[in-house]
């Protein structure tokens, strides 16, 4: 069974594809790591950029981590603050 | 007191926030914008910031810094939207008893604001931008 | 730009003072009057300059601080007087292109100052008052 | 010949000699030493601090140093200023 995702966007990410928010095909089950290598499927754009980490419900998240369909997920490229 | 705020900073409400009795020294970092990065002229800068997390993210450092230093008060506010040229963008603001802690103490954020906060700076010049960092 | 003055030193105009379009960074350092030393409650402090030389002793290590740190400006504000709790007794204010070198410099002319600059301060207390550091 | 010299006092030292200045006995080609020693035998007070240092035209002098009858000098106590 197959659902979908949203992840939002900033900085770099939002640029790269237009948006500030995307829905990702994405199966049930999967985890941060999968959600990534869909994303540089649909947005290869993407792999432009030096690293992309993955934040879940406002916490950094490890690849290993499994997604829930009601997470608030971001995608989270090189922080520049300060 | 941690804050992410679109309206200039105001350092002197920062200092009387951080007033105290017991204080003995304040140290002030203040992070402006300059007109030049590696030497190319800078018009302006764009923040952007996953606030609700660089929020939880900023209160994790100051947390950090409270274990390893006895800090009385302290401000962290980081700037967001666009800054022109001398405006700060990020102002953290340390009172302890004695000076060498107050030192530290605002070091240690500024410099880890800097590695784990989600805020993302574009550099605007007359022919092009950058998103600060994202490119290796 | 240094000085030794009677009045309430003004954090704003120090931060005005200190701006230009190439400074990314200000370091500020504040000591600030206390309510207690070593525990013992202090009433308030009197701060007695020997003005002529503390003016030419913080120019020297302004000095030596600019030639150590690309400082962009800086400013050194010593109080005397009487000054009660809360009040500031001292601002340095150092603005550099980069962060490091702010907080390395003002921390530098901080400590110098505390050791050879000729200014005194005596603790009142409820019942007696000490000139600090004058004996063994 | 013996003149005298007048000499500046801030802090501890203006209060154990309840004056801001005083003038001391001195012979002329005196050295900044000779003149602590002097201070130190119509002040005995002074003795109680920890240490004293010697100011001659606004500039830390050593105990070597010979005074001239027209230089500024000041007692300078333990400084403790910030």
């Amino acid at each position: 069974m197959s659902s979908s995702v949203s992840v939002l966007l900033f900085g770099i990410t939002r640029d790269l594809t237009g948006q500030s928010a995307v829905s990702v095909p994405f199966p049930e089950g999967g985890s941060v790591g999968d959600l990534i290598d869909q994303l540089h499927l649909d947005y290869p754009a993407l792999a432009s950029i030096r690293s992309l980490l993955v934040a879940v419900n406002g916490e950094y998240a490890e690849s290993e981590q499994i997604l829930a369909q009601n997470d608030e997920i971001a995608l989270i490229p090189p922080v520049s603050g300060g | 007191m941690i804050a992410i705020t679109s309206d200039p900073i105001d350092v002197s409400a920062a200092l009387t926030y951080l007033q105290s009795d017991q204080a003995g020294a304040i140290d002030f970092f203040l992070g402006v914008v300059r007109d030049n990065t590696q030497e190319r002229p800078v018009d302006r800068l764009e923040y952007e910031a996953y606030d609700r997390m660089a929020i939880s993210e900023m209160q994790k450092i100051a947390d950090e810094a409270h274990q390893r230093w006895p800090i009385l008060r302290y401000t962290i506010i980081h700037r967001k939207g666009t800054l022109q040229i001398g405006e700060i963008a990020v102002l953290i603001g340390i009172a302890t008893a004695h000076r060498a802690a107050s030192f530290d103490a605002c070091r240690y954020i500024i410099d880890t604001i800097k590695q784990t906060v989600p805020i993302w700076k574009k550099e605007v010049f007359a022919n092009g931008e950058t998103w600060v960092n994202a490119h290796p």
